[in-house]
């Protein structure tokens, strides 16, 4: 099993990823500079990472998207590559077309950081099947462009399809029909504005997150 | 030559920034104030002068980056 | 031929801060003449700011020395060893001035300059502090000040990801012409890869990286040594800029680079910029430097020599690299995109020469800019201190539901919620979580091991007012209690202090009252000061800020296995109080919320009994006799109590065990106490072992249900108390301007 | 009445925003831009009919609420 994780200028969250990948396949996670153009084939599975890439200028998660690994990802992500973005990563996925919609300025206008309660939507995803029929989890939430948007005919198709993963139980961000997280089509690529790798020490206040990676490497 | 570009969200999408400004300014007496939007406009230097090719390759750069269609709109100017 | 005029009249010198009689040295130091550049140079380092005229003499008193100090006043920052090869590295800083004048970028680059001068010292960041003081809440500008204060240190610390984890924030009358916005940084490095500012040996390479140098801030370091006047809207465009993506790029190279062996000295451009830093590399390595300013990346065409060495251009980093180490330098740099140049070399002259358009434009001494900057002994007269209140001098409440509400509804009580959710406070991962938002000292594990550094700030300025000397004791005492509170050994200090005009003597005499009394406790707890910076002249139109010495402790907390906050207390638990109460009314919060009064003695610190009470509270969080614990200051045991409920999510109630009069048991602000909640079975030996050593220790209360009791005071519900205590910042916040 | 006022950082105050875009774009294969401002366009809806009017209602608003004249200058046009 490996894992690697993508660093972009100013992701902030590559090690808080790095380390929960650790802590769940026992091996160290590569690290991924978005200058390189090519994810090794060996690798099973890819976070992109949070934090302010670019300094969230533009649009946040734009000009990340525009890197050279980007482009491999979609090409790998097609081929069924499991990828999961959270915060900046979300935005990152969305940006790049591997997700649908868009994340757009806070609701409230202000960032926001917090421990929010989630309901798990659909515990048969790839991403979600080891909590084994759990409602709820608490994940951190910090961030300012969260408000996730998509227009009526996706998110209805997003709903149909089962593919809202995550929603939050008590919107803080003004997300369209609460929405928290998603996959694609293919289940293998998701993404959330939460954050499960800021969950999975008690240091941390919760363990939560852990389920959500112990899932998704299940899975491979 | 000098490109602006500028871009605005899709009628549709909600505008908190805009909605926040309008609400501002009404609570600051502005009651003549009935709504407010808020874009961006990204001026760009550019070399070479002809317009035209100027005009195509700006607009690859708003599909490309500058703008995200999933909510954005964008509207190109060229100057001298 | 005619001699030529001179170009810098008395107006000149005048407008650059600096005496005639300042010229007179600089016209013998120099031996000539100084051209303008040379002027602009000396003004600055010989600035307030820069020189640290007023105050010197006074902080050379400071106990700077203890076993775990590696380096104490006199580099960028603090650093002291925290055992298995770790050190931490830290810093207080003001950002006063500019963030009353543009308080998104006034805040966020005061965030910027403290984490410059933390990881120009080879450290990484790990956790960010703020002390924050407004004018009172309503003033006019005091929601604009905030919300953008607020804004810019998140957006700042948020983006370039290093948690903001705690800090404090007061609104008082005393701040409405001049707020202070103090942010501290800790950082964490390899105690054998240590990183200073001499620039040692001649002929090295001097690199420039970071972001260009634009005409931002110039005279931003005159300009924190000026006092406002109702023209200070015309100093405006001197304010800066920051661009946290890149110092966050900066980071990352810097840290990447000093993995290596290639540099030999190191140094942020803080105020002001290129001269500061380059002087002080030189002046400490006792070299010469030479530059050529053509070499400098600008912003902006037409740049003058003058406008370069006095910018002050945020994310800029200035090193001397050994020889053969350019090309690394070089790779790194452009990998992380930073502009990187190579602008000069160090030399055997001891002098600062400049080139610029193939000028020589400055060839001046550099010892001169440092030895003879001014150190000047200002008179001083320590104020009397107020008389001490008694019981009966204070009003008692008859509705005490009512005062207990007004108070935790108060301004300086109610939760700061409203602001540090806007702090990502979680960002890499190791914040222990319990800690932060309104804990005493917020707990940040060391990476990768299972010990943790405990940091808070702390200053109560009303207690500074009414007496400098027990305030500043106060002061220390209180971080050290902060940091005893969680289970940490609190090792060293920093310090930002605040105040007016130290021109004049009153003013003079806070200043020295306030360090005599913080000395005499860090030489009381061994808890030395290795770091600190000096804000004076916040003063408008001849009002003068509350003498604010806010102090910065960190502590280490060995092994997590082993500490407390106030979020631990369960159903059936005691409440223990260990320390005196004797009911002390005077400059206490329940005086001026409910007597609308602010005078009288504040309450005495009794180093001794302080010391001796923290040293057994510890104990007990270590051998894990307390589920919860949380130190008695502002508001008293009444507070405190309302403030552990609110933390742990459970009712108490308080019952007398003394005969003093209701209101000073309540919200007496006694010093040197701690409330402990305790399990049933420990109780006994709590308090038998306390009175062992000598220690008052009694049961106050008791812990469970859903309400907030006090015997015969207040009996209030424990959500409607926490909505009062929550709802007045979002409140506040939310008003907008008729 | 629609009015539109255009903010911008004045000039000499750092563009961190637009920097990171001209860098973008030109490792996007435009290497034409030479360089990249980014500013906001705000659009307002306005009651009333007196162009003079409202022109000076809305300096009012800029130098109150939708500049923040220390650092940024603004332009203000109005439509029908
Ligand atoms: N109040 C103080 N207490 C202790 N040390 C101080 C104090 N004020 C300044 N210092 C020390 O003086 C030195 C110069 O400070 P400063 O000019 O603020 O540095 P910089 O400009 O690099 O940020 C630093 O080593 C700082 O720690
Ligand atoms: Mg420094």
């Amino acid at each position: 099993m490996k894992t690697a994780v993508i660093t972009f200028p100013a992701s902030n969250c590559n090690r808080d990823a790095a380390m929960a990948l650790e802590k769940v396949t026992g091996r160290p996670a590569q690290m991924i500079w978005h200058r390189e153009t090519e994810i090794p084939s060996d690798i099973d599975f890819v976070v992109l990472p949070g934090g302010f890439s670019y300094g969230d200028y533009l649009r946040c998660g734009a000009i990340a998207s525009r890197s050279p690994i980007v482009k491999d990802l979609v090409a790998k992500a097609e081929k069924g590559l499991p990828i999961a973005g959270f915060c900046n990563g979300f935005q990152v996925l969305t940006e790049s077309g591997l997700l649908p919609g868009a994340l757009l300025r806070n609701k409230q206008l202000n960032f926001v950081c917090r421990p929010q309660k989630l309901t798990i939507e659909n515990g048969n995803t790839r991403y979600t099947s080891q909590y084994a029929g759990l409602k709820e989890v608490i994940f951190p939430i910090a961030h300012h462009d969260g408000n996730y948007y998509a227009d009526d005919a996706t998110l209805n198709q997003l709903e149909k399809e089962g593919r809202v993963v995550f929603r939050y139980a008590g919107n803080p961000n003004g997300s369209a029909r609460d929405i928290a997280g998603i996959v694609n089509e293919g289940g293998n690529v998701f993404g959330m504005m939460p954050h499960p790798e800021r969950a999975i020490d008690p240091v941390h206040g919760g363990t939560d997150g852990l389920g959500l990676f112990k899932s998704i490497i299940e899975s491979i | 030559m000098k490109a602006l570009v500028y871009v605005g969200l899709k009628p549709g999408v909600l505008d908190p920034q805009g909605r926040a400004i309008a609400r501002s300014l009404n609570d600051l007496g502005f009651d003549e104030v009935t709504g407010a939007f808020q874009g961006k406009v990204i001026e760009l230097n550019l070399s070479g002068d002809d317009k035209d090719h100027a005009k195509a390759r700006v607009t690859e750069m708003c599909e490309k980056l500058l703008a995200n269609t999933v909510i954005e709109s964008y509207r190109i100017e060229i100057e001298d | 031929m005619a001699k030529k005029k001179s170009e810098i009249t008395p107006e000149i010198v005048a407008e650059h801060g600096l005496t005639p009689e300042e010229y007179e040295i600089i016209l013998d130091r120099v031996g000539r003449e100084p051209n303008l550049t040379e002027l602009g140079i000396f003004s600055v380092m010989w600035s307030e700011h820069c020189s640290y005229k007023s105050s010197r003499r006074h902080l050379g008193k400071f106990l700077t020395k203890g076993k775990r100090v590696i380096q104490g006043p006199g580099e960028n920052a603090g650093v002291i060893d925290i055992d298995d090869g770790d050190a931490i590295i830290f810093k207080m800083e003001s950002h006063n001035h500019p963030s009353y004048i543009e308080p998104y970028q006034g805040a966020a680059t005061g965030v910027g300059g403290i984490m410059r001068d933390v990881f120009t010292m080879g450290a990484r960041p790990i956790a960010l502090m703020n002390a924050l003081r407004f004018g009172e809440p309503d003033h006019w500008k005091t929601r604009q000040l905030v919300k953008g204060v607020v804004a810019g240190i998140g957006g700042y610390g948020n983006c370039v990801g290093v948690p903001t984890v705690g800090g404090e924030t007061n609104f008082h009358k005393g701040y409405n012409g001049n707020i202070l916005v103090n942010a501290m940084c800790v950082g964490l490095a390899d105690a054998d890869n240590v990183f200073y500012s001499a620039a040692k040996g001649v002929g090295n390479p001097i690199f420039y990286v970071g972001s260009k140098t634009g005409r931002d801030g110039i005279h931003g370091a005159t300009m924190a040594s000026a006092e406002f006047d109702d023209d200070s809207e015309e100093k405006r465009p001197t304010v800066q800029v920051g661009d946290p993506f890149t110092e966050k790029l900066l980071i990352e190279a810097c840290l990447e680079l000093m993995a290596t062996d290639a540099i030999i000295a190191i140094q942020d451009m803080g105020a002001a910029g290129l001269t500061s830093s380059s002087i002080e590399m030189a002046d400490k390595g006792g070299v010469g430097i030479q530059l050529n300013l053509d070499k400098v990346p600008q912003r902006e065409p037409n740049m003058t020599a003058y406008e370069m060495m006095l910018s002050e251009s945020q994310e800029r980093m200035l090193m001397v690299i050994k020889p053969g180490k350019e090309k690394l330098a070089y790779e790194i740099f452009e990998k992380w995109e930073l502009d990187v140049a190579l602008i000069g070399k160090t030399t055997d002259t001891g002098r600062l020469v400049l080139k610029h358009n193939r000028k020589k434009v400055c060839d001046i001494p550099i010892a001169p800019l440092a030895d003879d900057a001014p150190n000047l002994d200002r008179p001083y007269v320590i104020p009397a201190g107020q008389p001490v209140l008694s019981h009966s001098e204070v009003w008692e409440t008859q509705d005490y539901n009512d005062a207990l509400v007004r108070i935790m509804s108060h301004p300086n009580i109610a939760s700061k919620r409203w602001i540090w959710e806007q702090y990502d406070r979680h960002v890499m991962a190791d914040t222990v979580d319990s800690s932060q938002s309104g804990g005493d000292a917020a707990i940040v594990r060391i990476h990768g091991k299972n010990k943790a550094v405990a940091i808070t700030t702390d200053c109560t300025p009303r207690y500074c007012y009414a007496d400098p000397y027990e305030g500043g004791k106060q002061c220390v005492a209180e971080t050290w209690r902060n940091l005893t509170a969680v289970g940490a050994d609190p090792i060293a200090i920093t310090d930002c202090l605040n105040f007016g005009n130290p021109e004049r003597p009153d003013i003079m005499g806070q200043f020295v009252g306030c360090i005599e009394g913080m000395n005499e406790a860090c030489r009381a707890f061994a808890y030395p000061v290795v770091s600190g910076n000096v804000s004076l002249y916040n003063e408008t139109n001849g009002v003068a800020i509350p003498p604010t010495p806010a102090v910065g402790g960190v502590g280490l907390i060995p092994d997590l296995e082993h500490f407390a906050t106030l979020k631990g207390a369960q159903e059936g638990d005691t409440l223990v109080l260990i320390g005196e109460t004797e009911g002390w009314l005077g400059a206490s919060i329940y005086l001026s919320v409910i007597n609308s009064r602010e005078e009288g003695a504040p309450p005495p610190v009794d180093l001794e009994v302080e010391k001796r009470n923290g040293d057994y509270v510890r104990s007990l969080i270590r051998g894990r006799r307390v589920h919860a614990v949380h130190d008695c200051s502002d508001g008293g045991l009444a507070v405190t109590a309302c403030e552990m409920a609110f933390g742990s999510n459970i009712g108490m109630q308080l019952s007398r065990s003394n005969d003093i009069p209701t209101h000073a048991w309540l919200f007496g602000e006694d010093q040197g106490r701690y409330l402990l909640a305790v399990e049933e079975h420990s109780v006994n030996p709590v308090i038998s072992t306390a009175h062992s050593k000598g220690i008052p220790a009694q049961v106050v209360g008791k812990v469970g249900g859903n309400r907030i009791i006090a015997d015969g005071a207040f009996d209030v519900t424990l959500e409607g108390l926490r909505e009062k205590h929550e709802a007045w910042l979002p409140a506040l916040m939310n008003k907008t301007d008729a």
